[in-house]
């Protein structure tokens, strides 16, 4: 049994999955924040799996975009934790559900 | 980074075991991120009640007490003492005493100088070397000191009314020996260290002391000379003879822990001058008067005061015509010119802490006596 | 050479600056009422002439029945040095007023003074022992200090198994 | 040069050793099996050959030995002939000691960290040539890999200083982080500069750019070195820059609360780490084994062991020279000098190459090309020191002197001599 | 390449399972780590090295070292990890939304192309400043916005003040 896109695939599928569980559950923003990174490398899987077995001429696109997705992934991090600082400093909580300004 | 992100205030022990605390010394700091916001010295951890010891026994007794507050001078503290005492009782010391006490004072502030310069460098993180250059000239001066008084550390030569024993044969070469190379290490030490960038970064301008403060918190010896006060007891009250000697008080610029450390490398320089004059001019006669052994001063009161290498180092001692002092009181210079540590380190980070700590050329010894 | 204040001289001028301050005048040392101390102290620090500006040294004497605080002040510009003496009104609870105000440096010397002999010194920031640890019995450099609360002896008094040692000879608070 | 052989044991061409091995594997067990353990295999082999031993002698007894000498004491000198015994000394005693816990430390963290600090060094060592051909594992991505391996004991680094439950190293810890991410930004900088001109990310690529143009790159760019080397040893906390483990500080910082064998693992490997840059500067700016043709006579890796060493004694050195600087002033360092410097060195890099490429002016330029930017870094660096207020002239070293004793001397006073 | 499959597979998705399951948030953090590695090891295993090594450059020695930078400097109470009352449906979503990607991943017919392995960082380097220049410069910008923006959001507050500006507002309603 040889390596086939789908175990890829599934791989990145599943990956995605808990980093959607992750961010939509978790209390602490820093940990929503993990959940968003694991998923954004589920697709960075997804791509790359894509470029390497997929036909035509666009493998080099698949890498290209990761390398996109990478980068935007390093300036959301950055924001992000600017974000929970920021939020921690005026509100001294990090944890999403007591952000609840808006429904005051 | 600190300024970018906050985070709470907590408390950091410096001490009492630590590698730059100097001994059981313990600095309590309260800090936010690298930045120090309070600073509170604990001290004790080597209280022995000197004083208090010092009231049981005779007054010649008392002279090894005085060996193991400032343990890296003693000479200087032994001189202070028997000062106090001959003030007490008026007893005159013989010239040739006078020239003796001199020569092992200086020899003792540039022993005591060679540590605190060297400790001074590790602590702004010169590894080791610096100390060591000094280090092995100390050492010459260990020699010195064990082949005049037996002891190295904790020496208890001298004596009230003159000094335990005569100079021993050779030591005038000794010393003379010495001083050349002892020139050359601290020359070499001002070239590692004195135009070195990195040095001059974390020293200048770090636990700076304007000389208001330093005159105002009773600040003495290096510290309120790094301040720019031309304020030495050997100029202002010699004692010993030291108005014959030629020598000059060297001044900081602006009270910062540069100031204090080219400070004591230029008083060493003067040590070695007074040495050498000391040395031409030691004159003959009896190195001691004869003192009765239990000596019972007359009722009275004195303060003497000599410059020890860490500042004013007083005894006031407090006589009811008892064979024991009524009461001995050491003024300790490190204590007191740590009266200014929370100016010092408030408001800068761990590491200017650390530096403005060691500029102060502390010895637990003495603090806690 | 440093020349010392006369007593009697010094007690003159810190008439002139705080008339009634001054209790006795001998010729070591001038000793000033503790009511008006801080403020004699302040004067002569800032008058021209005295220029105290150097808080030299500063300890406590036991003086059986009361505590006597001695302050020896000097200026370094014009290079004289004087004592100056501040007793307490008793024994029990003795009290003087800090100078820590007049000069920072004698913080750490009135908290040992404090630690050791057990003077409070009013208005002083931050008095605590300093070379004892809290709760310490008794001040230990006052003259009756093995007869005080706590009943130390010389030497280690606690040694597990060893026979309880004979009392110590005291000699009696008069 | 008498060409490399194809036999497993000539160690002159280290990728028949990685495919004899991938051989024999594949030959006894699953095809599969190889990938994971030829490599592992080959990396500790090679590990134990050659760079343990140059590791403890050259790390531990070389640089007590030069240090005590520059210290004025004597270092080492009682265990076996001159002391030469020492290192296994050291480790025997370390076996024996105990490895303390903490009470509240967080075990897991604490018992994991030595393992991810020693687990990237031996990496670091696949990428880097030795001689012509030899190099375990020529990616194309050299650089790129170095760069990306080297960031990885910072986690370590990070996880002990955590795990210990210790205020000093937690601040090691905090420090070490910050550091690294300062300190990467213009290494890597740097790095593109040199990527830039020798027009390849390959490691062996560079040496071979090298040894046809006749230039070594420090002297092509003589800024990128010196900001190398700054870096590289803010990264591995060498002594100008050893915030992070400031012994007169934070006492041993990250490291404090490590005793026994694990703390010898961080204190080997941290001499792994500093002989795996200088290794790396050997390749990249020293020209790796190649020496101007002696490569011919000589053994071309012994050429490149001395150029380590070489830039390894450099380490010891400031060891035992400088001071230490503070924090705030190394991250200010970084980002105030060292990024606009990088910035300048890849932008006059890129200017030239742009140049040489298309202006078809032939290798003998590149000395041209030297001269200039060394004229220029000294410039560059001076000017923008300068900008930033540096002002030696004004720096005292020496007090002044005063005649007589009484109050305070004011700095313009003539009464005080001093200059 | 099977079993190097099967274990970056397992190593990955445990290490995600961890980052889920664990209650100290840097642990958390430690196992996100090792994720990252693993998609690191299929990049590999995908013969992509270049995408590979930026990924661990990126994602641990930048994006992993902030997170534990700011969990660091976030007090003791806040470090836990554990979930809100949306854990429930959140895993539900998870699990429906997997058997729908696994379902579609196993029933599509991919064009089993041979693909180009070899795409080295000079193909991408190419690709990026030629075919790919716009997006390359909008991430260059991008990323220049990102960083102004975080130093902006948290600056301290007695700057702000001094400033006087508007700038600083923004951020604490946005959230």
């Amino acid at each position: 049994m040889t390596l086939t896109l789908e175990h890829f695939l599934t791989v990145a599928a599943l990956l995605f999955c808990l980093g959607l569980v992750i961010a939509l559950s978790k209390r602490n923003a820093v940990g929503m924040l993990m959940g968003i990174e694991l998923m954004l490398n589920a697709v960075n899987l997804t791509l790359i799996a894509f470029s390497r077995f997929g036909s035509g001429g666009g493998a080099v696109a698949g890498h290209a975009f990761t390398a996109f997705v990478i980068t935007v992934a390093a300036a959301e991090a950055a924001v992000a934790l600017a974000l929970a600082v920021s939020v921690y400093r005026s509100r001294q909580t990090v944890e999403v559900d007591q952000l609840d300004l808006l429904k005051l | 980074m600190n300024d970018v992100v906050q985070s709470e205030p907590f408390v950091m022990n410096i001490g009492p075991q630590h590698p730059s605390t100097h001994g059981v010394f313990r600095v309590k700091a309260t800090v936010d991120g690298e930045r120090v916001v309070d600073a509170e010295m604990v001290i004790g951890y080597l209280h022995r009640s000197m004083e208090k010891l010092a009231e049981e026994r005779t007054y010649t007794q008392n002279i090894p007490f005085t060996d193991r507050t400032d343990y890296l001078s003693s000479m200087s503290n032994n001189l202070g003492y028997c000062l106090a005492v001959e003030k007490l009782a008026g007893i005159e010391t013989p010239p040739r005493g006078q020239a003796i006490r001199v020569i092992m004072a200086e020899l003792q502030r540039l022993a005591s100088h060679c540590m605190g310069a060297g400790a001074f460098a590790n602590d702004t993180g010169a590894w080791q070397t610096p100390i060591m250059w000094f280090m092995r000239e100390r050492e010459k001066i260990l020699d010195i000191f064990e082949m005049t008084s037996g002891a190295r550390l904790t020496c208890n030569y001298m004596r009230i009314g003159g000094v335990a024993f005569d100079l021993p044969p050779g030591f005038e070469e000794r010393v003379r020996e010495f001083i050349a190379p002892m020139r050359q290490t601290i020359a070499d030490g001002e070239g590692l260290l004195s135009g070195n960038e990195i040095f001059l970064a974390r020293a200048r301008d770090v636990a700076v002391v304007p000389h208001e403060l330093a005159i105002n918190a009773s600040l003495s010896g290096p510290m309120l000379r790094g301040s720019g006060v031309a304020w030495d007891i050997r100029k202002a009250d010699p004692y010993c003879g030291y108005e014959q000697y030629e020598f000059d008080i060297p001044i900081g610029y602006r009270g910062d822990a540069y100031d204090r450390f080219i400070v004591r490398l230029e008083e060493m320089r003067q040590s070695l001058r007074i040495v050498e004059q000391a040395l031409d001019g030691l004159p003959g006669g009896p190195h001691s008067t004869e003192v009765p052994l239990a000596l019972r001063p007359p009722a009275g009161e004195a303060y003497a005061r000599i410059e020890s290498p860490r500042g004013e180092l007083g005894y006031y001692l407090v006589s009811d015509e008892g064979p024991s002092p009524y009461r001995f009181h050491i003024r300790p210079p490190s204590l007191i010119n740590l009266s200014v540590l929370r100016e010092m380190t408030v408001g800068g980070s761990i590491a200017d802490a650390i530096v403005a700590l060691g500029s102060i050329d502390i010895v637990v010894g003495e603090i806690d006596r | 050479m440093t020349r010392w204040w006369d007593g009697v001289e010094l007690a003159r001028v810190a008439e002139r600056l705080v008339p009634g301050s001054v209790a006795r005048a001998e010729a070591g040392a001038c000793l000033l009422r503790p009511e008006r101390a801080v403020e004699t102290l302040r004067a002569l620090r800032d008058d021209a002439e005295t220029d105290f500006a150097h808080l030299t040294n500063l300890c406590a004497v036991d003086l059986w029945d009361r505590f006597e605080v001695v302050y020896h002040v000097q200026s370094l510009v014009r290079n004289r040095i004087a004592c100056l003496k501040v007793e307490t009104a008793d024994r029990e609870s003795p009290a003087v007023p800090s100078v820590t105000e007049v000069w920072q440096g004698a913080w750490l010397q009135e908290s040992e003074a404090y630690d050791l002999f057990g003077i409070r010194f009013e208005g002083h920031p931050n008095l605590q022992r300093i070379l004892l640890w809290d709760g310490y019995p008794g001040h230990p450099l006052r003259k009756d200090f093995l007869a005080m609360p706590g009943g130390l002896q010389p030497g280690l008094n606690e040694f597990a198994g060893a026979a309880p040692r004979p009392e110590p000879p005291v000699r009696p608070v008069p | 040069m008498p060409t490399a052989t194809d036999h497993w044991y000539d160690f002159r061409d280290l990728s028949n050793l990685s495919r004899v091995i991938l051989e024999g594997i594949d030959s006894v067990g699953p095809s599969e099996l190889a990938y994971l353990v030829a490599p592992l295999i080959g990396f500790v082999a090679f590990f134990l050959v050659f760079v343990l031993p140059s590791q403890l002698f050259l790390g531990v007894y070389g640089e007590r030995r030069i240090i005590g000498r520059m210290q004025a004491r004597k270092g080492p000198n009682r265990v076996g002939p001159l002391g030469l015994l020492q290192p296994l000394a050291d480790a025997v005693k370390l076996l024996q000691k105990e490895a303390l816990t903490p009470a509240r430390a967080d075990r897991a963290i604490m018992w994991a960290a030595p393992i991810f600090f020693v687990a990237p060094a031996v990496l670091l060592f696949a990428v880097i040539p030795f001689g012509p051909r030899m190099v375990f594992a020529d990616l194309p991505a050299g650089l790129i890999f170095f760069i990306a391996v080297s960031g990885l004991p910072v986690l370590a680094a990070f996880m002990a200083g955590w795990g210990s439950n210790n205020k000093y190293s937690l601040f090691g810890a905090m420090r070490v982080v910050a550091m690294s991410v300062s300190y990467e930004v213009p290494l890597v900088l740097m790095l593109l500069g040199v990527a830039v001109f020798a027009n390849t990310l390959s490691l062996p690529g560079i040496v071979l750019f090298q040894a046809e143009v006749n230039l070594w790159l420090v002297f092509m760019m003589p800024l990128a070195f010196a900001v190398y080397f700054i870096c590289v040893s803010a990264e591995l906390n060498r002594t100008p820059t050893d915030i992070a483990e400031a012994e007169s500080e934070i006492v041993a910082g990250y490291l404090t609360e490590y005793s026994g064998m694990k703390w010898g693992l961080f204190y080997g490997m941290d001499i792994g780490y500093a002989l795996a840059a200088s290794a790396f500067a050997a390749t990249v700016f020293l020209g790796g084994w190649s020496m101007w043709g002696l490569e011919q006579w000589v053994p071309p890796w012994l050429i490149f062991v001395a150029k380590t060493h070489l830039f390894y004694f450099v380490f010891i050195w400031t060891r035992g020279t400088l001071p230490r600087l503070r924090v705030d002033q190394l991250m200010g360092f970084a980002w105030k000098f060292l990024l606009p410097l990088a910035v300048f060195n890849l932008f006059l890099v890129a200017l030239e190459r742009l140049l040489w490429a298309e202006a078809d002016l032939g290798d003998g330029i590149v000395f041209a090309f030297a001269a200039v930017n060394i004229a220029l870094s000294a410039v560059a660096v001076w000017g923008w020191a300068r900008l930033l207020g540096y002002r030696p002239e004004r720096m005292p070293t020496r007090p002044r002197l005063a005649r007589e004793a009484g109050g305070y001397v004011p700095l313009d006073d003539p009464a005080a001599g001093g200059r | 390449m099977q079993i190097a499959f099967w274990a970056l597979a397992i190593l990955t998705l445990g290490a995600a399972g961890g980052v889920m399951a664990s209650r100290n948030l840097l642990h958390a953090v430690l196992f996100l780590i090792v994720a990252f590695i693993g998609v690191a090891g299929f990049f590999v295993l995908l013969s992509a090295e270049f995408i590979a090594l930026a990924q661990i450059v990126i994602y641990v020695g930048a994006i992993a070292v902030l997170l534990l930078f700011a969990i660091a400097l976030t007090p003791r109470a806040l470090r836990d990890n554990s979930e809100t009352a949306m854990v429930g449906p959140a895993i539900l979503l998870g699990v429906a939304l997997a058997a729908i990607f696994l379902f579609v991943i196993h029933d599509a017919a991919w064009g089993a192309g041979a693909g180009d392995p070899g795409i080295g960082a000079a193909d991408l380097g190419r690709a990026l400043l030629s075919t790919w220049v716009l997006p390359f410069e909008i991430a260059s910008v991008l990323l220049t916005m990102a960083l102004v923006a975080a130093i902006m959001l948290v600056r301290p507050e007695a700057e702000e003040d001094a400033d006087a500006g508007a700038a600083g507002g923004g951020g604490e309603e946005r959230a």
